[in-house]
């Protein structure tokens, strides 16, 4: 193994977490752009979820953005219609969206391919009508407002942006952290192993069936736990929150940042949500641009931001040590890994 | 002592007989081998052992298990390991990470030794390496590792499709034409292998076309033709068995060594 | 009964809508392996250049249908060659992808020109009949009608011409046909205008009898994509027998269950019948 | 890609990341407008499937403020430009939460209007308590006013004052059968909540709910023949104008003969653009606003067709906002602030009375609650007789 005490890759998380560790103090009051850096970490760590089944496992599920919903809704039930605490209501939304996801994968998981893709955008759109309709119980499109706040215990006050901020942050730094052990250790092996060949995984020993279904728990688990940080960030929570279109934008996030590394998820959702903001001052002509931008990126920046980084300074490094340590991506996309290594020439 | 025991073993896919009725017995320590025309039924049977598809009939017992129809991931576990015909690897990662690949039907540590870094997750992991470093010494080509599979020569990749079935630990592997398309030269070199990992304790099941490497390495031939044995024995007993010469020396045997 | 007539007759005509439309996309995912989730847009910008057409420049209701489904099936070529094309060797997570930013494009180029509010396209066909108690447009007769024709012309164009035979043979075996010769890149070229062209069909034929706007395509993407998984991808007939089912299990569903019932149907069939099957219903033996 | 190797590119992908947040946090920084300005905010659907909605209400106010910079503004004896900032939220409540925080602190908007309830109990919950703002409501569902926010203006009536006035006009023949064909989005269930508990405290018949949702379905015969089956005397429908005219004139075509209930969303003069206005006779709903004689009405209607379109008629939404717009700047006036938006909402009552004339286009509010509704206490509805008259009813506004 060629991981040494000290490598770049520490350097680099380190510079993130710090990065975004000292974001808001750079501010000086400016609570919207705490807020954008605050709902944007909530969809990281969803983002991370998918990383866990598409980038490791090369599964792509269409159903994230439903999970996330519906970590949203049992925290934004639980916590006014039940008048529960904060906190226990986050643990049921994590282990409903584990379960769920442990126990929808046994059917889900049968289909394969462009099937699972299609199978579970027919499951989030299923779970998305059954929020915005289910008027009884979800409050269908009148949505549910006044969720509560985390409980601080007397030490913290979470109603303060800041320090919302930082909670979701630390959640934010655990999947990352997760994403890197489990990259790194055999089960990540395992993952990439099912997602580059089934039937080698399989010839190897690898129970491919069951540990796709243990990556999919994992990340509807991921979605779920965003969903409930989601909730209490916003106050007020609407059927929105568990469209399809939710789950393409965190799609994007990753697919810019770069499928299956530790800082793409983050770093892919937060530049694509800049985006957003940016734009924003075109009203509805932004598509005009962002349409073609995001076709642009999937053409030009398969492996994402991060991807390309990687593989640009693994070369870099190779061409220095004559030992090639590779690079990162996603291993499918051959004809323009051989138009970036053109480029990387140049 | 009988490692693998085969009886009437059978798959018919659709109405056609793939393999039928075929006993085999492979013995510790000996190198079986199966031979046969091309479409003989010598792969499936192959994927039958293994697990990879299920039997419409007969039974594999191994080590005195019935292991009949179970999937793949427990054989291995058991110790039975097999490559592929066409060579198969993961093919963006480093030869190194291949072979580990390998170790995990041995690994025990969970998603939580790993996120908590336990003292039995690094004890693995250290051993895994070691595992799989002495997997590529052994194949002789640990100064691969650090390289892209798919980027390697032909030949290396074969030897890395051996580590990464020898990390699993297997008592059992088998190899699904290790030699196609290799030069002479090479293919020596790959017996030789061949009888290193016998020598190591692992007994070999060889499907092979490549007639002159079948006859001085195996101990035991089995010979199928459109999926039913038509011989089993020494090689001796084999190469001057009538039927054998009929259905596959005799018929096919200048194309065969044309085209391997 | 009478209500049941006009449903049925109501389901029919849906149906030859979802079957146009279905056909290009099943063509597009079994020949292409693209998931084209930007097929619900062409059908919306293929009714807004129908409008066009019809309205703006006035020429005759059948002939706007046809030179807008010649405009959409170049924008479907063009679609193909500038997003698809550079992406054929990418798995279908960066189609799915490409396809999003495509949708967002078109959908903000149709509120550019022709702006956010509804607009009404009027066919010359009114009136209605009467058919045993139960009136029906006969827009709708129509409807049917188109669809029966163009399905069959479509059959027979890919069953007799050499350019259908070319779609078919990649459909089957995409390795085998480059072998002799058939290019790979202008079949894609041709199932894109093809497809874009069928889904314009789709659009001007179901214009008149509902609304413009440039979310109109919206819902029938995911409709569309049910009807190709219950008929197996990359199937004709299949396309055909689960536009219509999907179309009548959804009128009747609201009929005789609830309206959001009707709306979920769809989904509901995709997650059965992929349970059942994960591979469709009618799907041919997966090449793997 | 190999789950164990160093990812060498991190170093530069920290620095990527590290500048995309600056930046970030840079543009913070950029924005607002020069002093002598002052900002409205808006944050509504502008693409998607609700954006034409969306644009008619930002037409509304931008018309509000190019008449209000002509006539001049002056605050605490400076003269100000009014400017507006429109932001896109398709119709999520998220997005106009996010919008609403990014106008206030970014373009000093002190005023920020959205226009769905969504939207708007969203933005409650950061007014209230982090970043100040007075919210321009518009949507007619009580609830963004019944919930103690100081900081709220809900600009429509609410719907809940229509049902009783309507079903009382519907059911004077002894009319007893409700067909239910509304659309299902948040607002449309609540109307049919409200006008199912009214038809059955007169002890009529509502039959069973065929409610659609107007955007995704691509044949509405299926509905109206399904409503149509159980012989209802009176439909209650509505939603957007447009889908909901196409509905009554397919109902009309199926031999359709009774009345139609329309919720306040769909609009007799937009209605009258899309179909045989014929069509429309017997039916009850808003009053159009060009029936309005007020002083400013003829005004608005032609600057809104030689500004905007001549193509589409102005609805309530354009003229509801063009009042609050100028409401909301005279309060401003009133209050010697344009920053403070506790003092604007205070300054209301009293700045009602002072709005110009030509601001008085459709039953301009003579009133706010103290929760925060505008009202005007002459609120009509409008009736259109089987002759294809417009008759004019009263409705009473309950107390809030």
């Amino acid at each position: 193994m060629t991981t040494s005490t000290f490598s770049p890759q520490r350097l680099g998380t380190l510079l993130v977490a710090l990065a975004l560790l000292l974001a808001p103090l750079t501010l000086g009051g400016q609570e919207y752009v705490l807020r954008v850096l605050t709902v944007g970490a909530t969809y990281a760590i969803a983002v991370y979820g998918m990383n866990l089944i598409l980038g490791l496992t090369g599964q792509l599920s269409l159903a994230h953005g439903g999970f996330f919903g519906i970590g949203v809704y049992i925290v934004g039930l639980l916590t006014t219609d039940y008048d529960w605490a904060f906190w226990p209501s986050l643990l049921v939304a994590v282990v409903v969206t584990a379960l769920g996801g442990f126990v929808s994968g046994v059917v889900a998981l049968r289909t394969r391919e462009e099937y699972f893709a299609i199978f579970t955008m027919a499951m989030g759109f299923i779970i998305f009508l059954v929020i915005s309709r289910w008027e009884s119980v979800t409050h269908a499109h009148s949505g549910v407002s006044g969720v509560k706040f985390p409980e601080g215990f007397g030490l913290l006050d979470f109603s303060e942006p800041i320090v919302m901020y930082y909670l979701v942050l630390l959640f934010l730094l655990g999947a990352a952290y997760v994403t890197h052990a489990v990259r790194r250790s055999g089960i990540g092996r395992t993952l990439v192993a099912i997602r580059t060949s089934e039937d080698l995984a399989r010839s190897i020993g690898i129970n491919v069936g069951l540990n796709k279904q243990l990556a999919f728990a994992a990340s509807t688990t991921f979605a779920g736990l965003a969903g409930g940080l989601f909730a209490a960030v916003q106050g007020f929570v609407g059927p929105s929150a568990a469209s399809i279109d939710l789950t393409f934008e965190m799609l994007m996030f990753i697919l810019v940042g770069g499928l299956g590394t530790v800082l793409g998820p983050v770093v892919g959702t937060f530049i694509v949500l800049f985006l957003f903001e940016f734009f924003q001052d075109f009203e509805a002509y932004r598509f005009l641009v962002l349409g073609p931008i995001i076709v642009a990126l999937v053409i030009f920046a398969p492996r994402g931001i991060v991807g390309y980084l990687n593989a640009f300074v693994g070369k870099l490094r190779s061409r220095g040590t004559g030992a090639g340590t590779g690079s990162g991506g996603p291993p499918e996309h051959r004809s323009s890994d051989t138009a970036t290594d053109v480029k990387e020439t140049l | 002592m009988t490692l693998l025991e085969v009886r009437g073993l059978g798959k018919h896919f659709s109405g056609l007989h793939a393999v039928d009725d075929v006993d085999l017995d492979i013995s510790a320590g000996r190198i079986t081998a199966i031979i046969g025309p091309n479409g003989a039924g010598k792969s499936t049977l192959f994927n039958l052992l293994a697990g990879f598809y299920r039997p419409t009939s007969g039974t594999v017992r191994f080590k005195d298990r019935d292991i009949t129809g179970m999937s793949p991931h427990r054989t291995v576990a058991h110790g039975i390991a097999r490559t592929f015909q066409t060579t198969n690897l993961f093919e963006d990662a480093t030869v190194l990470d291949n072979v580990l690949s390998g170790r995990v039907v041995r690994s025990h540590s969970t998603v939580f030794d790993a996120v908590l870094r336990t003292p039995r997750h690094r004890r693995e992991e250290r051993l895994n390496l070691d595992k799989a470093m002495a997997a590529l010494e052994f194949t002789g080509i640990s100064e691969y590792r650090g390289e892209i599979a798919s980027s390697v020569p032909q030949e290396v990749q074969k030897r890395v499709s051996i580590a990464l079935a020898l990390a699993t630990e297997p008592e059992l592997l088998l190899l699904d034409e290790p030699a196609a398309g290799l030069t002479e030269e090479e293919t020596g070199g790959f017996a030789q292998l061949i009888r290193d990992i016998v020598a190591d304790g692992v007994t070999v099941g060889l499907v092979e076309h490549r007639m002159s490497m079948v006859m001085s390495l195996a101990d035991h031939i089995l010979v199928l033709d459109h999926g039913k044995e038509i011989a089993a024995g020494t090689p001796e007993t084999v190469r001057t068995d009538p039927q054998v010469i009929e259905a596959y020396l005799g018929a096919d045997h200048q194309e065969q060594e044309g085209a391997g | 009964m009478t209500l049941f007539i006009q449903q049925l007759f109501d389901g029919l005509a849906l149906g030859g809508v979802y079957c146009l439309a279905a056909i290009g996309l099943t063509l597009i995912f079994g020949v292409l392996r693209i998931p084209n989730l930007a097929h619900g847009t062409l059908y919306m910008l293929g009714a807004y250049v129908t409008y066009f057409f019809l309205v703006t420049v006035g020429v005759p209701y059948v002939a706007a249908i046809g030179l807008a489904a010649v405009v959409l099936a170049v924008i479907g070529v063009l679609l193909e060659r500038v997003v698809f094309h550079p992406l054929r060797n990418a798995p279908h997570t960066h189609h799915m992808i490409a396809a999003v930013g495509a949708m967002f494009f078109f959908q903000a180029v149709a509120q550019a020109i022709w702006g956010a509010d509804f607009r009404r396209m009027d066919s010359p066909i009114s009136g209605s009949v009467t058919i045993l108690g139960a009136q029906i447009s006969w827009q709708r007769i129509v409807i049917v009608v188109t669809a029966v024709i163009v399905l069959g012309l479509l059959t027979w164009f890919i069953k007799r011409s050499i350019h259908g035979q070319t779609i078919e043979a990649i459909e089957q075996d995409r390795t085998g046909s480059s072998l002799v010769g058939i290019s790979p890149s202008r079949v894609s070229m041709l199932t894109f205008g093809l497809a874009a062209a069928l889904a314009t069909v789709a659009a001007g034929l179901v214009a008149p009898i509902n609304l413009l706007a440039p979310t109109m395509g919206d819902a029938l993407s995911l409709k569309v994509f049910a009807i190709i998984i219950l008929g197996g991808l990359g199937s004709l007939p299949g396309a055909i027998v689960g536009g219509f089912t999907l179309a009548l299990a959804e009128v009747m569903t609201s009929t005789y269950v609830s309206a959001a019932a009707g709306e979920g149907i769809a989904f509901a069939v995709i997650v059965l019948v992929l349970a059942i099957r994960p591979t469709g219903l009618f799907a041919r033996a997966v090449q793997r | 890609m190999a789950p164990m190797r160093i990812r060498p590119g991190a170093t530069v992908t920290a620095a990527v990341c590290a500048g995309v947040l600056l930046a970030t946090s840079a543009c913070g920084g950029g924005g607002g407008s020069g002093s002598d300005t002052i900002v409205i905010g808006y944050s509504g659907p502008l693409s998607g499937g609700a954006a034409a909605y969306g644009k008619n209400i930002q037409d509304g106010l931008q018309l509000a403020i190019d008449e209000l910079n002509n006539q001049g503004v002056t605050v605490d004896g400076e003269q100000y430009r009014v400017e507006l900032r429109s932001l896109d939220d398709q119709y999520a409540p998220d997005a106009a939460a996010t919008n609403a925080q990014r106008l206030a602190e970014q373009d000093d908007a002190a005023v920020v209007f959205i226009p769905h309830a969504g939207g708007i109990q969203a933005a409650q919950e950061l007014n209230s308590s982090r970043t100040e703002f007075l919210l321009g409501a518009y949507s007619s569902d009580p609830k963004i006013v019944e919930q103690g926010n100081e900081l709220t203006m809900m600009i429509p009536p609410s719907f809940e004052s229509y049902a009783e006035p309507f079903v009382d006009k519907l059911t004077r023949n002894g009319e007893s059968r409700l067909g239910l064909l509304g659309t299902a989005s948040e607002y449309g269930q609540e109307w049919t909540k409200l006008v199912t508990q009214e038809w059955k405290s007169r002890g009529g018949q509502v039959l069973s709910d065929n409610s659609i949702d107007y955007g995704t379905v691509s044949d509405f015969a299926g509905p109206v023949s399904r409503t149509l089956a159980e012989n209802p005397d009176v439909i209650f429908l509505g939603g957007p104008s447009q889908p909901t005219a196409v509905i009554i004139e397919e109902a009309r075509r199926q031999g359709y003969e009774g009345s139609f209930l329309l919720m306040d969303q769909a609009k007799f003069e937009e209605m009258e653009e899309f179909t045989d206005p014929k069509n429309l006779n017997d039916a009850i709903g808003v009053k159009p606003v060009r029936n309005y004689d007020d002083p400013g009405t003829e005004d608005l209607l032609d600057a809104y067709a030689e500004k905007v379109t001549k193509k589409r008629p102005v609805t309530s939404e354009v003229a509801l906002n063009y009042q609050s717009a100028a409401i909301v700047v005279a309060a401003m006036e009133q209050a010697g602030s344009i920053d403070d938006p506790t003092a604007i909402r205070e300054a209301i009552p009293d700045a009602i009375g002072e709005v110009g004339e030509q601001f008085h286009v459709s039953g301009f509010p003579t009133e706010i609650t103290d929760a925060g509704h505008l009202r005007n206490q002459d609120l009509e509805a409008a009736y259109r007789t089987p002759d294809g008259e417009y008759e004019y009813l009263p409705i009473e506004q309950p107390d809030e």
